[in-house]
């Protein structure tokens, strides 16, 4: 018990105190490399609630991997199991060194490797009093569960509920393997040691007992703990190398999320953090289509982020949909799609991008001012659709673009033009100001994500089409006759998780029609996105093809969706008509004579008949 | 020392055909490795009648396949409406930013 | 069956010709139409006649956009309306523009007789002559093509390089006009026409088929009248020789004297604008007519039949057939004192 | 084969099927297996036609072997007297029926008659400006045929692998030129299969098609044009060429215009394949009231019948009403086989 140091704890001491000064040497890296306004949120958030929150939410993600528990339940105790039950392992190894020991600093080995150092009560008594030996060995047992699973996953992952898993590529597979061997060594040193002298609990005291009946333990003692301790140091010293350098970072990116630190082009340090906070655990190769439409192919973001921070951008980086569930499955809460546009240089496409639009009549201005899209000129089925829902709803309305030469600009930034797409911004800012409208309604998600977002349009309202048509209908300013089919909405991802608008389309549907057949899953992408200009038509295709016979499992009849981009994609491919949100609302509009006399609300305006685009 | 040259007062002129053994497509080559649907392009011309950048994308395109020769592309919009309508199916986006990558690395000033 | 061009031969008179001279060749290469004459009178014992009055055909001003086709109509009906009163039937036409203007409009007059009867009556109101179309209408190089080895029979000289026995590289080109607007008035259709190729291979020579062989020698009449316009002219010519480059040719024949002029001129020109030249080891390719070849075969005095007015030089090809001719004699007139050279600082001679 | 029940002959009359092409064979197989007494009279040797010319048939590159068997006709084979080797040159209506003749007088009769002479491909040394019988390395479309199962020797010149090669579609098809004003429909397709074999035996050669309008009409064509162009980089160049010429390594220097670019285009290629059009070939057989020579033989209503105007009982079947891909002709054969049973067994 008084010499407490054994040359085996050594390996150890190295690998710990390396891991231990690159984390710190990180930590101050991430922390000067923020931006000014960042580094002041940290400060200031240092000393705030948000540190407890930030605790909590370590807690809950870190250890107990809860938002990989919602994902699958599986998935989730193997993270749990391995992350909560070496953390205990720690903990509890303290206590015990410290309440056996009687001081509280000492070598950080000494409580690591106690077991070697104090065999501690025989058999039986471990178990009862005190019994740090029995909740040393139940959270042993926990880790070799999650081990189990750990195994399991790499050879059978269909059975862990995973239809792919990620390649790894050398340095994180021999990671891999030490971390795997970490366990069961301590396993086996330990029960030596108990095995040797009659001691330990219900695990390593039986499986002691056991080894003792062939051989005597006592000779393979030093072997074993020199094993286990090599293990450790092997481990520590590859951890800042692999993908498991996401066990200490995680926490600092949940500090420094909470105090409210966002990824922007300018930010190094937070991307750093972030680049090194992805554990590469494949999560987000079954949330992406791409697996399945384009399998092989490393577009995943888990594959991006490995290879930016070997800093090689592969042309890859080009097939990505940025459709965004990834985003949304990953557990570590990573910012990807800025992550994945920041990447794309600037190579001055479009610097001279010019676009027209229409402003009014000169003299009296509109209320409202219809920005349709690039796209939506593609289905004038829409235009039109708007114009009648317009006119049916008595609206002053205006046709910006109804010569089909303008571009709200997200194309360009989506595809890392952002020059380009700032100057475009700025033409239609003022032309939109210019305009007098207070209302600016636009059918093509695209362009209301960029409006929504960057644009600053002071005193002009954004909506798409689909909540103005929800609010027109609320308000009874346009009614509709109900169908007796069935419809199935598929989600536009600029539109549901881009700007996070479900509800209203969803109402929209229920007027119209007698079932929403729309399963409960994250919004599926149609394949056809501007995001990924790299991918090809063939496996366009194939998404778009997945994505409709996962929407149309319910057997609906008509197919809903709210972007031109998405409805051109699902029409070449879907058996059932696709219908856009407002065509589908002006497919079944009450005429007016139809409709009982309406009192006005905005004094008497009469109807323009207005060219159709 | 070199004779007087007598001068008469016109150029000879260049002709204007193109003469495909001497033309470097390296260019081209490169590219169309990357974006092999570009070979399947037809020239009907839908990807520029579309294009709200008034880009000429199909001339463009054809220039720099037949001549190795590019003119600018810096009122591409990107908006992806030429990918849309080409009846081939061919990834325009892409092939714009390789283009476009491709330029910079040969380091013309197009 | 169609007829290949190839073999398509076309009809040409023996005897009792009316010859009807051209202005260009007249100018440019003076003696070669009186060797002519004389080759078919006493070379080949030939009836042939030419009449003090006939004129200019008028194509340059037809072709240039200047005369109206009535008026080269009636000019063109004045000169048979004289050949009819001398009694003659069969025209040889000495330059080929020529041959490809009358061809056309006797094929107008063909297809539309009212414009037939028009041009009558216009020649009668301006010459009193009466209306009259020839019965064989050939090019001079289609006679000499028809006595090509009557020519060979008599030859004094054979187109074989003296020294090395070889045949000579020659290139033949044949005026557009001759055979490519009615390729059944070529011997030999529009591609391969025979009519030069013809004489070449039965004096000796060797044919060259060049990929420009068909290519204009640049005497677009609109191309060379006004002089910004003559860098196209010169570009033809210049396609055409870089073509035959390869080939090392050690004469040009034509048949044309526009293509002669300009097929001559040009190399002077382009050597003087860039130093290149297209004949074996850095020289010019000599260009001659196929009256003036058909001279130096049959062993006229080079200088007599005036090559001397070639602008590239003749000499070297004189060597390579082993003609004799005194250099001295080069510039002097008929009595034997110098008239002066024409100061050209040739490279390549 | 399992020897089929051999058919009864349930006429006394004969017909005549004249040309033992795709069409020839597919009219005399069903008239036989109709119970129709055939005599079959084909100018070559043997059966097949124009099959024996090719190598590979688009789109699918099944061999031409392969599917001469499947037109041999099946059953009823003891009803078809075989006159190979004899030309028809004549066909005259009389009283009685139809004679044959062959130049030295009548050869045969028949109650009913099928024409099935196909065509003859177009004479490409009629189109002399590309230099077909003058320059080695101008070849046709048939010679490459010939060429392909040979390999790659057949193509080496002086031992070396060619570098590029040029196909000229439309040569001796819609061109006033030469008197043909129609389009013959399959040298297009013609030309991007053998496009294809060409790129697949040489890799590295450049391959260019000079075309006016590409006419890949029938199934599967536009998908081995597409191939052509995707997978083999076989460059479709619009513009016809207006002529080829020989340098002095033997190479064809071709001139044409890329329209789509308006400007003239010059290119050497070490062999310029023309894509040569059908003709018809009915010349052998002259109909003495059906229009003569030079045009393809006018069914009486080209939309329902095979029936030749103002010869009733003679009906004309294959590439001699037309140019044809394969299917088309077996199928016209049949049509015609029973027309002629239709008019045989319905006038009785």
């Amino acid at each position: 018990m008084e010499k407490l140091f054994d040359p085996f704890v050594l390996p150890f001491t190295v690998g710990f105190s390396f891991l231990v000064l690159w984390f710190v040497y990180k930590i101050v890296r991430w922390f000067i490399s923020l931006r000014g306004d960042d580094m002041k949120l940290v400060i200031t958030g240092l000393f705030s609630l948000k540190t407890l929150q930030a605790l909590v939410e370590t807690v809950n993600e870190s250890l107990l991997h809860r938002k990989v528990f919602r994902n699958n339940s599986r998935l989730g105790y193997m993270h749990m199991s391995l992350a909560f039950g070496w953390f205990m392992l720690i903990l509890i190894g303290n206590i015990e060194s410290t309440y056996y020991s009687g001081n509280l600093f000492k070598p950080i080995y000494v409580s690591v490797f106690w077991r070697f150092f104090d065999p501690g009560p025989s058999f039986p008594q471990a178990m009862i009093q005190p019994g740090f030996a029995f909740w040393m060995d139940l959270f042993l047992l926990l880790v070799l569960s999650g081990l189990g699973f750990a195994i399991l996953k790499r050879f059978r992952s269909r059975i862990m509920g995973m239809k792919r898993t990620m390649r790894h590529e050398p340095a994180d597979r021999l990671a891999l393997a030490a971390l795997w061997m970490i366990f069961p060594a301590r396993l086996v040193a330990e029960s030596m040691t108990c095995g040797a002298n009659g001691t330990g609990s219900f695990l390593t005291g039986s499986l002691g007992y056991l080894f003792s009946r062939f051989f005597d333990p006592s000779s393979s003692i030093l072997p074993s703990w020199w094993i286990y301790s090599f293990l450790l140091g092997f481990f520590f010293v590859l951890l800042p190398f692999t993908r498991y350098a996401h066990i200490p970072s995680e926490p600092v990116l949940i500090f420094f999320r909470k105090y409210g630190v966002r990824l922007s082009p300018g930010s190094a340090g937070y991307t750093d953090l972030s680049l090194t906070a992805c554990s590469s655990c494949g999560i987000c190769i079954n949330a992406c289509q791409l697996a399945e439409a384009a399998p092989g192919r490393p577009v995943q973001s888990s594959y991006f982020v490995r290879s930016v921070r070997k800093n090689r951008v592969p042309d890859l980086q080009y097939e990505c949909l940025i459709c965004g569930r990834c985003e949304a499955a990953c557990p570590v809460g990573l910012e990807l799609m800025p992550m994945r546009q920041n990447t794309r240089p600037d190579l001055g496409i479009g610097s001279r991008a010019t676009i027209t639009g229409k402003l009014g009549r000169n003299g009296h201005p509109r209320r409202i001012l219809y920005f349709a899209g690039c796209m939506t000129h593609l289905s004038p089925g829409i235009i039109r659709s708007m114009s009648s829902i317009f006119n049916q709803a008595g609206a002053i309305w205006e046709f910006y673009d109804a010569d089909g030469q303008a571009c709200c600009g997200r194309p360009l930034k989506l595809a890392g033009q952002v020059d380009a797409a700032r100057n475009i911004r700025g033409k239609l800012e003022n032309d939109f100001s210019k305009s007098g409208a207070d209302l600016l309604v636009t059918s093509c998600p695209i362009c209301y994500r960029i409006f929504n977002e960057e644009y600053n349009l002071p005193g002009i309202r954004v909506l798409h089409h689909s909540q103005y048509i929800r609010d027109l209908l609320e308000w009874n300013r346009i009614k509709v006759e109900s169908s007796i089919q069935n419809a199935v909405y598929h989600s536009p991802c600029e539109l549901g998780r881009g700007s996070g608008i479900e509800s209203e389309p969803r109402e929209i549907i229920k007027a119209l029609y007698k079932a929403d057949l729309t399963p409960d899953i994250e919004g599926l992408c149609c394949g056809g996105s501007l995001g990924g200009p790299g991918i090809d038509l063939a496996t366009r295709r194939a998404v778009a093809r997945g994505a409709v016979e996962e929407l149309t499992h319910g057997d609906p009849d008509v197919l809903i969706t709210a972007c031109p981009l998405c409805k051109k994609t699902f029409s070449a491919i879907s058996r059932i008509p696709v219908l856009d949100i407002s065509e589908a609302t002006a497919g079944q509009l009450i005429k007016p004579n139809a409709l009982p006399e309406r009192k006005k609300q905005q004094g008497n305006h009469h109807k323009q008949a207005v060219a159709v685009g | 020392m070199d004779a007087v040259k007598s001068k008469f007062g016109f150029e000879i002129n260049q002709g204007r055909h193109i003469d495909m053994d001497r033309i470097d497509t390296r260019l081209a080559d490169e590219i169309s490795a990357h974006v092999r649907s570009w070979k399947a392009c037809l020239n009907c011309g839908s990807c520029s009648a579309t294009c709200p950048g008034g880009v000429g994308l199909r001339s463009l395109l054809l220039k720099l396949s037949t001549l190795g020769e590019l003119t600018t592309l810096d009122t591409c919009l990107l908006c992806g409406k030429c990918f849309l309508v080409c009846p081939r199916g061919i990834s325009t986006r892409y092939l714009i930013i390789q283009i476009i990558k491709k330029r910079r690395e040969y380091g013309k000033a197009v | 069956m169609k007829v290949y061009w190839k073999d398509y031969q076309k009809e040409i008179a023996d005897d009792d010709f009316f010859y009807v001279r051209s202005c260009i060749r007249q100018n440019f290469f003076p003696g070669a139409e009186g060797l002519f004459i004389d080759i078919l009178r006493n070379k080949l014992g030939r009836t042939i006649y030419e009449d003090a009055d006939h004129t200019t055909c008028t194509g340059i001003g037809y072709y240039s956009g200047i005369v109206p086709l009535e008026t080269t109509m009636t000019v063109i009906a004045r000169q048979f309306a004289l050949m009819k009163e001398k009694g003659y039937k069969n025209i040889i036409i000495s330059c080929v523009t020529s041959f490809g203007l009358y061809s056309e409009i006797i094929d107008l007059w063909k297809q539309d007789p009212d414009l037939k009867a028009k041009i009558a009556d216009y020649l009668k109101a301006a010459t009193g002559r009466i209306f009259a179309e020839p019965a064989n209408m050939v090019h001079s190089s289609d006679i000499l093509y028809k006595f090509r080895n009557e020519i060979a029979a008599q030859a004094k000289y054979r187109l074989v390089n003296a020294e090395t026995g070889e045949p000579l590289r020659v290139v033949d080109h044949i005026g557009c006009h001759y055979g490519k607007i009615f390729p059944e008035r070529g011997v030999g259709g529009a591609e391969f026409p025979q009519v030069l190729s013809g004489m070449v291979k039965s004096w000796g020579g060797e044919i060259i088929d060049y990929p420009e062989r068909r290519h204009c020698c640049g005497f677009g009449f609109r191309q060379y009248i006004v002089q910004p316009n003559r860098g196209y002219s010169l570009s033809h010519s210049r396609i055409k020789l870089e073509s035959m480059k390869p080939y090392e040719p050690d004469l040009i024949v034509t048949n044309c004297p526009g293509c002669n002029m300009f097929l001559d001129r040009w190399q002077y020109t382009i050597e003087q604008e860039d130093g290149s030249s297209y004949g074996a080891n850095g020289r010019m390719i000599p260009v001659l007519s196929s009256e003036e070849l058909a001279g130096l075969v049959l062993g006229y005095d080079p200088w007599e039949i005036g090559l001397q007015t070639h602008q590239v030089p003749v000499e070297t090809l004189l060597d390579k057939i082993g003609i004799p001719y005194d250099p001295g004699m080069k510039y002097a007139d008929k009595s034997g004192n110098q008239i002066g050279k024409p100061n050209m600082n040739l490279q390549c001679v | 084969m399992t020897n089929q029940p051999d058919i009864r002959r349930v006429d006394v009359r004969r017909v005549a099927v004249i040309g033992a092409g795709p069409a020839g064979m597919a009219a005399a197989g069903s008239l036989a297996s109709l119970g129709i007494a055939v005599d079959w009279y084909e100018k070559d040797p043997l059966t097949g036609g124009k099959l024996h010319d090719y190598y590979q048939l688009f789109p699918d590159r099944v061999r031409a072997s392969e599917v001469l068997p499947e037109l041999e006709s099946k059953s009823g084979k003891s009803l078809i007297t075989k006159y190979l080797g004899r030309t028809i040159s004549e066909i005259e209506r009389h009283p009685g029926g139809i004679v044959l003749k062959n130049g030295s007088g009548s050869c045969g009769e028949a109650d009913a008659v099928i024409l099935a002479t196909g065509f003859d491909f177009f004479d490409a040394r009629l189109k002399e400006e590309f230099g077909y019988g003058i320059y080695k390395h101008v070849i046709t479309s048939v010679d490459l045929e010939r060429m392909l199962p040979v390999g790659k020797d057949a193509l080496r010149r002086f031992g070396k692998d060619p570098a590029t090669v040029g196909f000229v579609h439309c040569v001796g098809s819609r061109d006033e030129q030469v008197g043909i004003s129609y389009c013959s429909r399959l040298c297009c397709i013609t030309g991007i299969k053998q496009a294809i074999e060409v790129s697949e035996m040489f890799p590295a050669a450049k391959v260019y098609n000079f075309y006016i309008d590409m006419r890949a009409f029938g199934q599967g064509f536009e998908e081995l044009y597409r191939k052509a162009q995707e997978e083999h980089g076989i460059r479709f160049i619009r513009g016809r060429v207006s002529e080829a010429s020989e340098d002095r390594e033997f190479r064809i220097r071709v001139k044409a215009e890329d329209t789509l670019m308006a400007r003239p285009l010059k290119v050497t290629v070490d062999w310029l394949v023309l894509l040569v059009g059908m003709t018809p070939s009915c010349t052998e057989v002259t109909l003495d009231h059906a229009e003569k020579q030079q045009e393809f033989i006018k069914p009486e209503n080209p939309l329902t019948s095979n029936a030749v105007r103002g010869m009733p009982g003679v009906f004309a079947a294959g590439c001699c009403t037309g140019p044809m891909n394969i299917p088309e002709s077996v199928a016209s054969g049949r049509a015609a086989a029973l027309q002629a049973y239709d008019y045989l067994t319905r006038d009785r």
